[in-house]
């Protein structure tokens, strides 16, 4: 494939950027771009889209020449009629923010937190050019104004970390913006912040299209962002180029197989007025609930010295046997806490937990250890959440050993059983934790956390860290895992659609309170409360001719206001 | 601020500091080093004195140190004075003194024209002061024995005062050699280091503990204005430091130089060195006789035939000494040429001696922690002693601990440590020194035929008449017998100058006494 | 499995290879002295390098060679047996103050006063209190690496007690042995190696000061640091006296920091 | 910011207070009597008494320990039992040596490495590398004594450039030319394994800031290398780099008993040797003393630096 993608198609736009052939091979290895053509034109926002390992964010980096060590790029590049491939650092630093800026994933990391927000944006205009002090702060408020935040005149003295995460990644745009580039490669921009803010992003992007002619190059995995913002779309397979097209065909006739496999793996919520099927649930209630929160309260910091603020305030829901029920919230709204409560993993505040009835809290600490037997236990973080200094056997049969159930040999068998059950190979037994994939590693999490077949699961966002395809094939054995043992499981995300497709019932959390409870295809699907509501309507949907995030953040702003 | 305008400032500095250092300012090694000439003395410059140890206020007379000798030898005078190489003794203070016949008492004439440096007339009641003060036993001054058998004071003349004695004192004139004429009224600012107030050639100008000790000339010195216009004594307790400062052009005199630097310097003409031949110390191998295995006299007579003497002179003390069992100079009337190297290696007799002990245990030889000269001696005394069958583990003691256990007579077992005083009138050794002194010694060793002996030559009237060679005799024959202890070598102080320096003194008592000394300018 | 891994690096070999080459002095060299440590020898005072003297003699006639192999030895006990002591001590101490919260905040304290002491301040003061010697060497050793260690196993427990591997296996019921053993400790072997390489380079630095200022090993015996002690006091008459042991003491913190940075490096990617 | 700071004092002072016990027990516990080493040979039990007595050794520990505090509180250090005088006067002298010798070393230390680890970094060319490298590591494996003789060997004696030791004779404010040129070779004698240590972590931490997502974002906008490294790294990379330094302070003191001995500065490393041999309690204890307290202040100061240089600590998490 060595043809630009897509850049005959209209002659009237002339294209700002065109790569061609580029191949880019690392040292060590890891994946590669194989061959890669691309071109975007003049006001237009092209989405690269794509898994982990398809290249995408290479691309993007060698445009700027900002490969990590290593690394080495080959073919072309051209920004206009200058090749950007192999040009030096200095020649490059004029080309950098000046005509080609980017805009990065994390907001959290992405500026520096030791200088003022006034100060990095001054910083990025004296790059190109000396400009006054005064001017430049006059600039500097004019980008803040243009990225939309509040109260210019005070945030341009803040530093990042007095700032929430929507508020960064509004000023990393600023920053990519103070010099008024053609082209603007923002990858994953989007990805780490919560749903309602990702939506006032892309807003905040496709406005800035039209008020200023940037093109934009939309790196992206989400294909709901995509249908949001994206005038054409090059879909990315480890490397290589899988298929282009404008964004509303691509949606509605994906040509390629991986095109369709990514679109069939977007999970899907409810539409308002879907018929809402009364959910069998668990029949007869089991003379106690699998879990109860009793009106429990969780507070952070430390009470002694008075500055502690509640994280979780007087929730209360029960969870029968065998249900699964999801809680889903945003970034600090206390969902997580309350999951590790019932693990017992934080201190209780006020109220009570019961497992099977009994008072966790109250239990000593051998029969607490004797409760943990039923209980599990999946960490959002796959990484970590394996010892990385144990063999993959021996991190599932621990909790075999620590209750000394059974012989070594019965243990090895149970491995072998469940590691079946997770659908791997048994060999998998043998290797450490780094030599799998997130997917794969996030099975044997939760091979151990079966291995005592226990009664209650709690799963702390565990595929939130996965890739959409790994995610779906996860969520199915999620699901096959829960109807073959039958535990209650309480299931934590902040993503809808996830929890729309495993869970019975769910609570929407909210400051630490529960808004709303209920039957998911009710509560997704005629949400009573105005903050349901809006969550639900924040999500992109991956259907071009149903762009909604534009009315929310109007919606939104007009509350705020 | 602007980065560039930030590197232009680094920039300028770094300039100016570069600039400072290679052009503009005075090398303070170059400001050192003056051109040599010579001839007649010249008036000016400050004597620059390195010594090994600072002054301690609180035993300054007593215990003997670089810096405190430097004090007394400056600031304060004495009634008499030794030249280092005699027991001639020369009028300083007094201008001229009678002993009685009975030899329990003596006269002195006082100079009645010296002030001390705060303007105070000097009189015969500063001479009662500063008796008295050296037989305090608070100031551990070896001397103390003698200065309390003075008991009485005519000061009714305030220039002239007649001593008595409650027994004969041969060693009278030691005495007033080395007792400083102090100030009644400012002495209590002695015992702090804050001030020093004496007749001297040199005022007392200022402490810094551990660092440095200066002082300036006195113009209204009685002997006439000193050509120097001071003297600063910096404390530099390694020896290697003063060799580089003094080749580097930092001080011009050494006070502790080792022998080998001394060796080295002697050969560079542009340094000299100083051989003080009269003010003798001795190294010498004490033995606790608390110790069980050391009261048996053949062991201790064993160790004194085991070492090696000779090899400890030649290779130690760089051959300039005199390797003898006894410490009489051959000038001393009590030396013996025969008695002193009664105990020349044997190695063959000291292996008798051990073997007729049957077992001998480990003893432990205790030295001067830091101080290499004592260290090697103490390497080679082990292996000597280690050829004959006795084996010692080093053990090596801070200095004010050693000269502790000295005073308190508590070493474990063997030591090596120096002593002096052998360099004065005999009978002083036996009454004065820690190491020898017949009433209570480093040693525990008591015999009353050793007291006897001392007793004699204290009382004797004339220190070499035949009455006193005959206590000395019956000295020798103590020390030759019992070993108690044995010495190792009598060695003189080695002072390195630059050429630049002349007519340094040195007493007796190792003070540095620079009243005619000049410099080259 | 990592460790040994991080070692076959060339940095780390080279650090390896170069505190290997000291051992096997230190081990065998002993044997192949052409003197005794101790021994004098007739006539041959502050001998400069010949064929008979590779490093020449002292100054009281000993073969500066034969010394200053069996000197290594001393050095040896120093690194190997010293610090691994006070490293044990302080592990354990760690584990049990940092997991039990046993006199947790008392422990802190100590750790503090004493590492408020400049190590050489801390030697000079403790061997006022026992007397030099090679003992007291080991005891300043062992005193400064047990709140070093200590104060390095309490952080690295603190941190892994928060990894989500330790919260399933307390949830799945570990108790907190259980969790030391198999969690804890593991996972803080890599710091610790570090710290270790590191404290044994320091190490020969405190035995060469100590014995520098007197307060080391004394005479007749030889140490690396005690020879170039000797060493440097003739450094006008005779510097070749010193040259033999300040390269072996080169040699081996060289190497050691080679190690301790290349497994740190290591550690870091 | 104040609060961070007032909270960390109790912590402080309570290691003072543990420290100030710690080292009066430690003293009393050596074997061997002061008074024994002040009264003569000959002395009588009496005035030995009265030695003992005059010390206020005669009074039980903990009224000993207590008025000797009560003191401490009133600036008054007690008498020296050997050296004779007030033990804050012998130690004026002594401190303002070691002080001025160790500040040297700190900033000649702090210099050198900010200078060679940033021209490292901005550079970042290979053979430069290597020779910091190697320069560093030679810093570090080399022991202050055999650096110090070198030195002194070199720039005192073969070529006698500048003084081997001591202190300038004037004083250091009298001629400044002079002073500078004693003060040189002790302070980059002690200075050199700071300067190696500190530049080490420095080039590390900046190179590790330059991996971070900001410095992306910055260089994505066309900030330049020299700028990206010294305005927008460093600022970052200090707060760690002073704890490094904090740390060092300590190894600085201990340091400074070597070089004090090398180049003959008379400053407190030579006079804690000297105490400490003569079992001078009033003048260690007080020198132990100040060596903790050293350590302590510099740790709250590179609490407050840190706090100083860190946004993040100084304004606190509120949005």
């Amino acid at each position: 494939m060595t043809d630009p993608v897509g850049s005959t198609e209209e002659t009237g736009t002339r294209d700002v950027l065109t790569i061609e052939g580029l191949a880019i091979s690392f040292a060590q290895p890891r994946p590669a771009v194989n061959d890669i053509s691309v071109s975007i034109r003049q006001g237009e926002v092209l989405a690269l889209v794509g898994e982990s390992g398809s290249g995408k964010s290479m691309t993007a980096r060698a445009v700027l020449g900002l490969l990590p060590p290593g690394a080495r790029a080959s073919g072309s590049i051209r920004f206009h009629d200058q090749e950007l491939l192999g040009l030096s650092e200095r020649e490059l630093s004029q080309v950098r923010g000046r005509r080609i800026a980017m805009v990065f994933q994390e907001p959290q990391t992405a500026l520096n937190p030791v200088r003022t927000i006034g100060w990095q944006l001054r910083e990025v205009l004296r790059a190109h050019g000396s400009i006054s002090r005064r001017d430049a702060r006059a600039r500097a408020l004019a980008l803040l104004e243009q990225v939309e935040i509040p109260e210019p005149e005070r945030r341009i003295d803040h530093y990042p970390h007095q700032l929430s995460g929507g508020q960064k990644q509004r000023v990393v745009l600023a920053l990519a913006l103070a010099n008024e580039p053609e082209l603007l490669l923002a990858d994953e921009p989007t990805t780490a912040l919560d749903v309602t803010v990702q939506a006032e992003i892309l807003t905040l992007l496709r406005r800035i299209r039209e008020n200023t002619g940037t093109s934009i190059l939309l790196i992206t995995h989400n294909m709901g962002v995509v249908a949001e913002v994206a005038d054409r779309v090059v879909v990315l397979r480890q490397g290589d180029v899988v298929e282009s097209g404008g964004t509303a065909e691509l949606f509605r006739a994906p040509e390629h197989a991986y095109t369709r496999q990514l679109l069939d793996s977007v999970l899907t919520l409810p539409e308002a007025g879907d018929y809402v099927h009364s959910v069998p649930g668990p029949e007869a209630p089991a003379e106690h609930p699998a879990l109860s929160y009793e009106s429990v309260s969780v507070a952070y910091g430390s009470s002694r010295r008075g500055r502690a603020f509640p994280a979780v305030t007087q929730v209360s829901l029960d969870l029968a046997p065998g249900e699964v029920l999801g809680l889903v919230g945003e970034s600090g709204s206390g969902k997580t806490t309350l999951g590790r409560l019932a693990a017992g993993l934080v201190p209780l505040a006020g109220g009570t937990v019961r497992l099977d009835g009994e008072d966790l809290f109250a239990a000593s600490a051998a029969r607490r250890r004797e409760l943990g037997r039923d209980l599990a236990f999946v960490h959002q973080d796959p990484e970590a959440s394996l010892d990385p200094r144990m063999s993959v056997g021996a991190s599932i049969r621990e909790p075999l050993d620590i209750h000394r159930v059974g012989t070594p040999a019965e243990r090895a068998a149970r491995v072998a059983e469940l590691l079946e059950a997770v659908r791997l190979p048994a060999e998998v037994a043998r290797r450490r934790p780094r030599e799998l994939s997130g997917g794969q590693r996030q099975r044997i999490a939760m091979a151990r956390a079966l291995v005592l077949k226990p009664r209650l699961m709690i799963a702390d966002e565990p595929t939130s860290a996965l890739d959409v395809s790994v995610q779906a094939d996860v969520l199915a054995l999620f699901r096959d895992l829960q109807k073959e043992f039958g535990f209650a499981c309480v299931f934590i995300s902040h993503d809808l659609a996830v929890v729309n497709s495993v869970a019975d019932r769910v609570a929407v959390l909210r400051h630490g309170e529960v808004v709303e409870s209920g039957p998911v295809a009710q509560v997704f699907g005629t949400p009573s409360h105005p903050y349901t509501q809006r969550l639900l309507a924040a999500v992109p949907v991956p259907d071009p001719s149903r762009r909604t995030t534009e009315q929310v953040v109007e919606a939104n702003r007009r509350r705020a206001g | 601020m602007n980065v560039p305008h930030r590197q232009a400032w680094l920039r300028l500095l770094t300039a100016a500091v570069a600039l400072c250092l290679l052009s503009a300012c005075t090398s303070a090694v170059g400001e050192q080093a003056r051109r040599r000439s010579s001839g007649e003395p010249v008036d000016g410059g400050t004597l620059r004195v390195a010594a090994l140890t600072d002054l301690i206020p609180a035993s300054v007379f007593g215990q003997s140190s670089n810096g405190g000798n430097a004090v007394i030898g400056l600031v304060y005078d004495s009634l008499v004075e030794y030249p280092h190489d005699s027991l001639e003794a020369r009028p300083a203070l007094a201008t001229s003194w009678k002993v009685a016949k009975d030899g329990r008492s003596i006269h002195l004439e006082l100079r009645d024209d010296v002030r001390f440096h705060d303007g105070k007339p000097f009189t015969s009641e500063d001479v009662k002061f500063s008796i008295r003060t050296i037989a305090d036993p608070k100031w551990a001054v070896q001397l103390q024995r003698t200065a309390a058998a003075v008991t009485g004071f005519d000061t009714s003349d305030p220039h002239a005062i007649t001593l008595t004695f409650d027994r004969p004192l041969s060693n009278i004139l030691d005495l007033l050699d080395i007792v400083p004429i102090v100030d009644k009224d400012t002495f209590s600012q002695v015992k702090a280091g804050t001030g020093y107030n004496g007749t001297g050639a040199f005022r007392f100008d200022e402490w810094k503990p551990n660092s440095e000790i200066s002082f300036s000339r006195n113009d209204d010195y009685w002997g006439g204005k000193p050509h120097l216009d001071g003297v600063d004594v910096k404390i530099v307790p390694d020896p290697q430091a003063q060799a580089a400062g003094i080749r580097s052009g930092q001080y011009d005199l050494l006070l502790g130089a080792t022998a080998r630097d001394a060796e080295t310097f002697s050969k560079d003409p542009k340094y000299e060195v100083l051989d003080f031949e009269g003010a003798t110390q001795q190294t010498y191998v004490g033995f606790n006789l608390k110790n069980p295995d050391l009261k048996d006299v053949r062991l201790r007579q064993a160790v004194a035939f085991a070492v090696d003497r000779e090899r400890i002179l030649d290779e130690v003390y760089r051959g300039e000494g005199i390797a003898q069992n006894l410490s009489w100079s051959p000038g001393s009337p009590a030396y013996d040429e025969k008695a002193a190297h009664h105990y020349d290696r044997d190695v063959d007799k000291a292996r008798e001696l051990v073997d007729g002990l049957g077992s001998v245990a480990s003893l432990p030889l205790q030295y001067i922690a830091g101080d290499p000269t004592a260290e090697a001696v103490a390497q080679i005394v082990q292996a000597n002693l280690d050829d004959v069958g006795i084996t010692v583990d080093l053990e090596p003691v801070e200095y004010a601990q050693m000269y502790q256990r000295l005073v308190g007579a508590d070493y474990d077992g063997l030591w090596i440590f120096g002593h002096t005083y052998a360099q004065y009138t005999p009978a002083t050794l036996p009454v004065s020194a820690y190491p020898f002194n017949a009433e209570h010694n480093a040693s525990n060793f008591l015999s009353p035929g050793y007291a006897a002996h001392a007793d004699q030559a204290w009382a004797a009237a004339a220190p070499d008449g035949p009455k006193a060679k005959r206590a000395y005799a019956g000295l020798n024959a103590d020390m030759v017998d019992n070993v108690w202890l044995t010495d190792l070598v009598t060695f003189w102080p080695r002072l390195v100058t630059t050429s630049a320096i002349h007519d340094i003194d040195y007493t007796k008592r190792t003070e540095l006494i620079a009243r005619d000394a000049w410099k080259d300018q | 499995m990592t460790t040994s891994r991080q070692l076959t690096r060339p940095k780390a070999l080279a650090g390896l290879g170069l505190v290997g080459f000291v051992l096997l002095l230190g081990l065998v060299g002993p044997l192949l002295a052409p003197y005794g440590p101790l021994e004098q020898i007739e006539g041959a005072n502050l001998v400069g390098p010949s064929p008979s003297h590779w490093l020449g003699t002292d100054e009281v006639n000993r073969d500066v060679l034969s010394r200053t192999l069996s000197g290594i030895r001393l050095d040896l006990l120093v690194v190997f047996v010293a610090v691994p002591v006070g490293a044990a001590i302080g592990v354990l101490t760690g584990l049990l103050t940092a997991w039990w919260n046993v006199a947790d905040v008392l422990t802190q304290r100590i750790f503090d006063v004493v590492l408020a002491f400049p190590t050489l301040i801390f030697a000079i003061a403790l061997s006022a209190f026992i007397g030099p010697g090679v003992w007291t060497i080991a005891i300043v050793i062992v005193a400064l690496e047990i709140p070093v260690f200590g104060r390095l196993v309490r952080t690295s427990v603190r941190t892994v007690r928060e990894m989500p591997y330790v919260e399933a296996a307390q949830v799945a019921g570990a108790g907190p042995l259980w969790v030391l053993r198999r969690h804890v400790l593991p996972n803080s072997l890599e710091p610790l190696t570090v710290q270790l390489a590191v404290s044994m380079s320091v190490a020969v630095f405190i035995e060469a000061a100590m014995s520098f200022l007197g307060i080391g090993v004394q005479a007749p015996n030889p140490s690396l640091g005690s020879l170039i002690k000797d060493g440097t006091t003739l450094m006008y008459d005779a510097p070749f006296l010193a040259l033999g042991p300040l390269a072996l003491v080169l040699v081996l913190v060289l190497g050691l920091l080679l190690i301790s940075q290349s497994l740190s490096e290591a550690h870091r990617d | 910011m104040l609060s961070y700071l007032v909270r960390r004092i109790p912590s402080a002072v309570g290691v003072l207070f543990a420290a100030s016990f710690l080292i009066f027990l430690m003293l009393r516990l050596i074997p061997g009597d002061p008074v024994d080493a002040l009264a003569g040979q000959d002395a009588t039990q009496e005035s030995r008494d009265a030695i003992r007595a005059d010390l206020g050794l005669d009074k039980p520990f903990w009224s000993q320990y207590v008025s000797w505090l009560g003191g401490l509180f009133r600036l008054d250090l007690g008498q020296s039992y050997r050296i004779g005088g007030d033990v804050g006067d012998l130690l004026r002298n002594g401190a303002l040596n070691t002080v001025v010798l160790t500040v040297a070393a700190l900033l000649i230390a702090l210099v050198l490495a900010l200078v060679t680890s940033l021209v490292a970094v901005i550079r970042d060319s290979r053979w430069l590398n290597a020779a910091l490298n190697a320069v560093n590591t030679i810093g570090l494996a080399l022991p202050t004594f055999a650096s110090g003789l070198l030195l002194v060997l070199v720039f005192a004696v073969v070529f006698p450039l500048l003084p081997s030791g001591g202190t300038p004779p004037e004083g250091y404010l009298a001629r400044p030319d002079i002073s500078v040129q004693y003060l040189l070779l002790p302070a980059f004698c002690l200075a050199l394994p700071v300067w190696a240590g500190l530049s080490r972590f420095l080039t590390e931490a900046l190179r590790s800031q330059l991996r971070q997502p900001y410095i992306t974002t910055a260089r994505a906008a066309g900030v330049s290398r020299t700028r990206l490294v010294v305005r927008h790294a460093l600022p970052n990379a200090l707060p760690s780099a002073v704890t490094v330094l904090g740390i060092q302070v300590g190894t600085l003191l201990g340091g400074a008993v070597l070089v004090e001995q090398i180049f003959t500065w008379p400053g407190l490393g030579s006079l804690i040797e000297l105490a400490i041999s003569g079992r001078d309690y009033p003048v260690v204890q007080v020198l132990l003393l100040l060596s903790v307290a050293v350590f302590v202040v510099t740790q709250l100061l590179t609490d407050v630096l840190q706090a100083w240089l860190d946004p993040r600590i100084r304004i606190g998490g509120a949005r």
